[in-house]
């Protein structure tokens, strides 16, 4: 025993040194990311006077907010492997449930808002299900959800906007301000406080270590005693929650619940979630990630459009930059 | 025909004991009438051809599968497990055959995995998770370090973890289904002095492998199975490994010691020269002959699978020349390699050796389907079945149809899937890394016969395996590596297990 | 075939109304005019349209579909007149009327086209917001977008009465947002931000005005002119707190009626006009609850 | 060796009886997808009189031409363990250069339509460029082509449709009949040629082994010396010439190139791959099933219109039926 367990320690002494700068270099490869957003920043801040200031930048972090807290949701979603196209469309849904319990039904807000968030967690319950229990593929599940979520939509709202006209303090949870003085908009604040949420519950909790877990390797997660279906219901459902979160931000912000709108929602939230680092194969992907690649996506947009890009160009120039974003993000990581 | 398993220990039940079990797949009756019987405090060895029912049985056991027929009991009483999660309660814990752990999670995440330390049953102790793991892996004395990612280890490692995670359950019996498949000499020492230390009056191991010479260091009894059978159970201490063999293959097997003679007038096939790669190599050099077995053995880690992949183009080289036939190449990628005729069987047939989900003829025709089964592009349906037929016939693999899912064959069988790939390539030089992994003795000595029979036909063969005994019985020369260096280049009569040994643990502190 | 005689389980005249869209509130307001006057003159309708007016093939897939199952009458709004050619044809052949609606169908096929014009409903626009601005300064466009007819309609009318009339005006490039409010807000922001001398703003439809309405509101600058185009409540909302000067309308609700009330003239083999002008209309805080325009409005 | 082969002929043997049933079965398989497609076409037969009739089921046929054509190509890409988001705004984009080539540039029609599709190559190539070289995830570089290709079919056309008048040979592609007083549109019979080809390629072919291949283990392939950069290459090329000929199919069929067009009928590619059975991870597939997926589409979009359902309620069902159909096919699957 003791010969081969000497040679060992030395083995296992081998790999110590490399390890911290190994996580040394994981901190800088995410500041790099952040880097990159940085090197847009920086360019559009040189290109254009109008770019950096605090004007400019409230209106992209509000611009941020909707596709920000879809992506959020979805990020778990891809973690484990699956994918969301119902995120857009439900959302509009909940924006129509949000009118109909708080307009329609005349209940106070607090109220009318947290069962807006529930219902959005119901659409997500049912994808949840029919993944888990039905087996359909999650692309096709939610599809389906985007389809008739869409639908529904019309049908509750008879296809007319749900103004908030009654209520005006519903609008301030977007655009209000709660910093006195400031003009923040609440709307930022409120992503910054899910998404720290969110990001607690990835790194910090089961539910986020099932979640790499199962994507990862769904048969070994399963093999050691994982609920796996559970867990994947309750991911689903997590994800419908911030739908409905979404839900309210984009109606309160609007100040009216519009049921013809959400598709294409979903392309950009799952766009962020990739361009941030998040494998669509499942099992790796970070919080800080998606937000750094949802903020990509209005920083390019803003910039886009305060620079008079013909609109035409605007997404040519687009798919080019993120093609290269990603690309360089990809073989940082392959030298690093 | 079981002799002593009709009459069960009047006095004290058995720890686990399986009775009449039966389990079907679709054209395969994989266990019919199935029985053992784990005492406690024993190391009861399961052992059998590939595809006899080894994994089957134990899938059964842990609630992978359901039996057809059959019933376990545990302490005498009935043991029924619906799933994984219920074997683990009720104190069974396996380390499966095929690799199941996560690999973007580290090594402490894939140990504890669903039983996380955890505040208020949500949030994760994360410090408290790694330092139960280096705790465990401490006592364990295994060369890990917990924070790593499992995706990036070696093979052996993998297998460590394994081990590590399936001792770390308070378990009463542990299953190992071919823990050392993966392992060489030494690190198989550690495991069993390991499994020694688990075993107490009221625990039991059943343990499989198909490396026969070590169950009798390791074994109380070893319970033989065939084509699905119950067969016999033997004491260890009055039963040769001949005898084992003779009842698992139904025959005696001849096996001769010694490598084959090669003239030494053969000119050099392939010649490396300081070879290194970022990671671990550091100017690697050897030449190997036409019609030459070169072994490369040496402790985990060594570097002779980085060797391997290196050459073949699949990692990139930081420093060195390959010479092929005396002209220098520059290989890039494996179609590089195969293009020069170079083929490279890998160590870990799961993640890069085989398409689980595609039929067996697809594997067995994937290397050479563009160079022999295609004509202006259109498969040769046809020829490719025949030759996978033929394949399946010599190499004796178990299967109902070269149609098959090749993730329903046995681990060893899909093994040998692996190799037919290779031999349909007809390369002039393969490199061969733990081909005999999971491989059963009776398949073994007909893949030594196909190694020296493709040598004679002049075909120039690197062995990398982990199997001392079978590094010696084969290779004409043998390469012993340590720490990414070349330690030791020794002829076939020079080579013995000490001097192979001293080379492969020769260290080379404050080098790097 | 015999399609035209097999149409439904009762006896009401059956009119398929194939729009340019259908979850916009300009269209479901067309959809309620159509489903007023059919009430009141007894006949069975549907109204269809694709997701969005870049969809072309999905249009003809639906042309397509209601002329298979038997109509008395057809109501189309062409996404492309040429597109739509073939189906024309096979409408004629089958003796099924059509009439058009919203904008013109370049065919003779059609009995009667109940629209307006567009163009110069945008140059209604455009002369108010160059009264408002005095002839010069600034001006800012958003539009839904640059391929449809309406889209195009609004914009060019727009572009052309300023480049005609008001050489002061100095339009900025168009900004396109989908007709999605949100996404036509962050346009308007980063459009006030490029440009903080920015004198007017204009909405092209119902989702961009209001779009622009938010992105004024939420980027807190005063003194911009915002001019739309339909109505909704909450344009109607803005133009009644002054956020903007006023929109033009197209009387939605009217085309919807018109268009029914002509199908059903044409399968009563009635004589019809060749065009029925729906008109358009120009309403801010002055003349919004006048009674002439307040039932053109929809909420 | 002699004993074990006895047994192993025994083995070899016995399974023999249940493998034809196996193979019958997978035949029945593929029937009872067709047999969902039945039941449906079925129920519409029934629930509506002016359904099934000549004149309507060639409606749904050419219906199904564009989506066909584009679900053929995303089938490869798809098998391969890839996606294809480019497809739609490529087809517009190549709709556009039918048009550039054709009305603007005079090109004879044959010489037009052959440029077409060799362009629609052309961007499927710089897809398989950017994945296989730049190793860009699938996801990525089809996004950045699909925001691209939308946006250069705008600069190129000036974003206006370009007509076809002066060719009216081309409508003839289309809608066109060379069966003589049939009344059978030509791009029905073109999809029926096309999707055999498709079908020997992936089925006969190397090329269709080895896209199989990667999509079930691209590591494993690579290294069984199998140049899977350049497959990867050549799989995606070949989407890009189904999204070619796609793009031929709609400019015919409407008379002009549509610049703003495209987008989505990417999703409704995938979802016809994906409902006719082809596995979103890969190494599962075939192209009878994609047809099958993307005529069960066209048949519930039909259906659903000829008995004037509310359009709100159309979605909501097809999202249903949606879902039902999968689950049945894969609960089928599960117990057979
Ligand atoms: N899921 C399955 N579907 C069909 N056949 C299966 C399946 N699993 C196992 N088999 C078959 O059952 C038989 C027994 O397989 P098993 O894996 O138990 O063998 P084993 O004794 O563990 O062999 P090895 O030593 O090669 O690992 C084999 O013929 C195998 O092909
Ligand atoms: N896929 C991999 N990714 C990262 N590191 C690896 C990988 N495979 C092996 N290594 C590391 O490279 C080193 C060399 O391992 P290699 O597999 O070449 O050794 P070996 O001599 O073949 O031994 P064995 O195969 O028994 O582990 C080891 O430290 C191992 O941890
Ligand atoms: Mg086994
Ligand atoms: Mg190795």
């Amino acid at each position: 025993m003791t010969t081969p367990s000497v040679t060992e320690q030395g083995q296992a002494g081998q790999p110590r040194p490399s390890l911290v700068p190994a996580r040394l270099r994981k901190r800088l490869q995410q500041f790099l990311a952040f880097g990159g957003l940085i090197v847009v920043f920086a360019f559009f801040s040189i290109a254009s006077p109008n770019f950096f200031n605090y004007g400019n930048v409230t209106s992209i972090l509000l611009a941020t907010v909707v596709i920000g807290t879809l992506a959020l949701g979805t990020t778990f979603v891809i973690i484990s492997g699956g994918i969301d196209l119902s995120v857009g469309t439900g959302m509009a849904l909940c924006a129509v449930m949000a009118g109909t319990f708080i307009t329609n039904l005349g209940m106070p807000v607090p109220l009318g808002v947290l069962l807006t968030v529930l219902f959005g967690g119901l659409i997500g319950l049912v994808n949840g299900l029919n993944v888990a229990l039905l087996k359909v593929p999650p692309f096709i599940a939610t599809l389906a959800m985007m389809l008739a979520a869409g639908g529904l939509a019309l049908v509750i709202s008879d296809s007319t906007p749900i103004y908030f006209s009654d209520t005006p303090g519903y609008v301030e949870i977007s655009i209000g301000s709660i910093i006195p003085g400031a003009d923040f908009p609440n709307s930022v604040l409120i992503l910054a406080a899910i998404a720290i949420i969110a990001g607690v519950l990835l790194s910090r909790t089961i539910l986020g270590r099932f979640a790499f877990s199962i994507g990862s390797n769904e048969e070994a997660t399963a093999l050691s005693g994982i609920k796996v279906r559970q867990w994947k219901i309750i991911i689903y459902t997590l994800a419908g929650l911030f739908t409905g979160i979404a839900g309210v931000m984009i109606s309160s912000r609007l100040g009216s619940a519009q049921p013809g709108t959400g598709l294409g929602y979903e392309l950009q939230a799952i766009a962020a979630v990739v361009i941030g680092g998040t494998s669509l194969s499942g099992g790796k992907g970070s919080i800080v990630g998606t937000l750094i690649g949802a903020l990509i996506i209005s920083v390019l947009n803003n910039g886009l459009q305060i620079m008079s890009i013909p609109q035409e160009w605007q997404n040519v120039i687009l798919g080019c930059v993120i093609v290269l974003a990603v690309y360089a993000d990809m073989a940082r990581q392959r030298t690093a | 025909m079981p002799l002593d398993a009709q009459a069960p220990d009047s006095g004290r039940r058995a720890l686990l004991e399986a009775w009449g079990v039966v389990k079907n797949f679709p054209g395969v009756k994989a266990l019919q009438d199935m029985h053992l019987e784990l005492r406690h405090g024993e190391v009861l060895a399961l052992v059998g051809e590939n595809g006899a029912g080894k994994s089957t049985l134990m899938k059964l056991l842990t609630g992978v599968y359901s039996p057809d027929e059959g019933q376990f009991l545990l302490h005498g009483e009935p043991l029924e497990v619906s799933g994984p999660r219920q074997a683990l309660e009720r104190g069974i814990s396996i380390i499966h055959q095929e690799f199941n752990l996560v690999p973007d999670l580290t090594i402490a995440q894939n140990i504890f995995l669903g039983r996380e330390p955890r505040y208020g049953g949500l949030l994760l102790r994360e410090g408290e998770l790694n330092a139960r793991a280096q705790e465990l892996i401490d006592s364990l004395q295994l060369p890990l370090d917990p924070r790593q990612v499992v995706g990036t280890l070696s093979v052996a490692r993998q297998q460590m973890v394994e081990i590590a995670k399936a001792l770390s359950f308070d378990a009463k019996v542990l299953i190992m289904d071919e823990p050392t498949a993966a392992l060489n000499d030494a690190e198989v020492r550690v495991l069993h002095e390991l499994i020694r230390r688990f075993v107490r009056p009221d625990t039991g191991v059943i343990y499989i492998s198909h490396r026969l010479e070590e169950l009798k260091a390791i074994a109380d009894r070893i319970t033989v199975i065939r084509d699905g059978r119950y067969i016999e159970t033997l004491d260890t201490p009055t039963t040769t490994v001949q005898d084992v063999i003779s009842r698992m293959v139904g025959r005696e097997l001849a096996g001769d010691a010694r490598p084959e003679n090669v003239r030494d007038d053969r000119h050099v096939m392939l010649s490396v020269r300081g070879m290194s790669t970022k990671a671990l190599l550091e100017d690697v050099g050897f030449d190997l002959m036409e019609g030459e077995i070169l072994g490369f053995a040496g402790l985990m880690g060594a570097g002779r699978t980085e060797v391997a992949r290196a050459l073949v183009g699949a990692d990139k080289m930081a420093s060195g020349s390959v010479t092929l036939r005396g002209r220098p190449v520059h290989i890039a990628s494996p179609a590089d390699a195969a293009k020069h005729r170079i083929g490279y069987l890998s160590e870990d047939r799961k993640q890069l050796g085989l398409l689980v989900e595609q039929a067996v003829e697809s594997n067995i025709g994937l290397s050479a389907l563009q160079e022999l089964f295609q004509t202006l592009g259109f498969v040769k349906d046809r020829a490719v079945r025949e030759t996978a037929e033929r394949y399946v016939g010599d190499l004796a693999i178990k299967t109902p149809s070269v149609a098959l899912t090749t993730k329903n064959l046995s681990g060893g069988n899909q093994q040998k899937v692996v190799i037919a790939k290779w031999l349909v390539k007809d390369c002039d030089v393969l490199i061969f890394d733990e081909p005999t992994r999971g491989i059963d003795v009776g398949a073994k000595e007909e893949i030594y016969q196909l190694l020296n029979e493709l040598a004679r036909r002049g075909k120039s063969i690197i062995m990398i395996s982990s199997e001392l005994p079978e590094v010696l019985r084969l290779s004409h020369r043998v390469v012993v590596m340590s720490e990414g260096r070349v330690t030791g280049v020794l002829s076939a009569a020079e080579a013995g297990e000490e001097n192979v040994m001293h080379l492969a643990t020769m260290r080379f502190i404050g080098d790097r | 075939g015999n399609a035209g005689e097999s149409a439904g389980g009762d006896d009401k005249p059956y009119i398929a109304i194939v729009s340019k869209g259908f979850q916009h509130q300009f269209w479901q307001a067309v959809k309620r005019g159509a489903e007023q006057e059919a009430a009141k003159q007894g006949a069975r309708i549907t109204f269809e349209g694709p997701a969005t007016e870049a969809e072309v093939e999905a249009q003809i897939n639906m042309l397509t579909n209601k002329l298979n199952a038997g109509p008395d009458a057809i109501g189309f709004a062409a996404l492309d007149s040429r597109a739509a050619a073939p189906l024309l044809q096979q409408a004629k052949a089958k003796n099924i009327p059509v009439i058009a609606f919203d904008s013109g169908v370049e065919s003779d096929i059609p009995l009667t086209t109940a629209a307006t014009d567009s163009k110069a409903a945008a140059a209604e626009a455009a002369k108010r917001m160059s009264e408002a601005l005095g002839g010069k300064g600034k001006v800012a466009m958003v539009v839904h977008d640059q391929t449809s007819l309406t889209g195009t309609q609004r914009r060019d009318g727009f572009i052309e009465w300023m480049k005609q009339n008001a050489p002061g005006i100095q339009l900025l490039p168009v900004q396109y947002g989908g007709g999605d409010q949100a996404k036509s807000a962050d346009i308007t922001k980063s459009i006030i931000t490029a440009n903080p001398d920015i004198k007017g703003i204009y909405g092209a439809n119902e989702g961009s005005a209001i779009g622009v309405v938010k992105g004024v509101e939420e980027s807190r600058k005063k003194g911009i002119t915002i001019v739309g185009f339909d109505s909704g409540k909450a344009q109607i909302d803005a133009v009644k707190n002054g956020t903007m000067l006023g929109a033009v309308t197209q009387n939605p609700i009217g085309i919807g009626q018109q268009t029914v009330a002509a199908a059903m003239k044409a399968i009563k083999k009635e004589k019809l006009p060749k065009t029925i002008d729906t008109g358009f209309y120009w309403y801010d805080k002055n003349n919004i609850d006048d009674p002439k325009i307040a039932p053109l409005l929809y909420e």
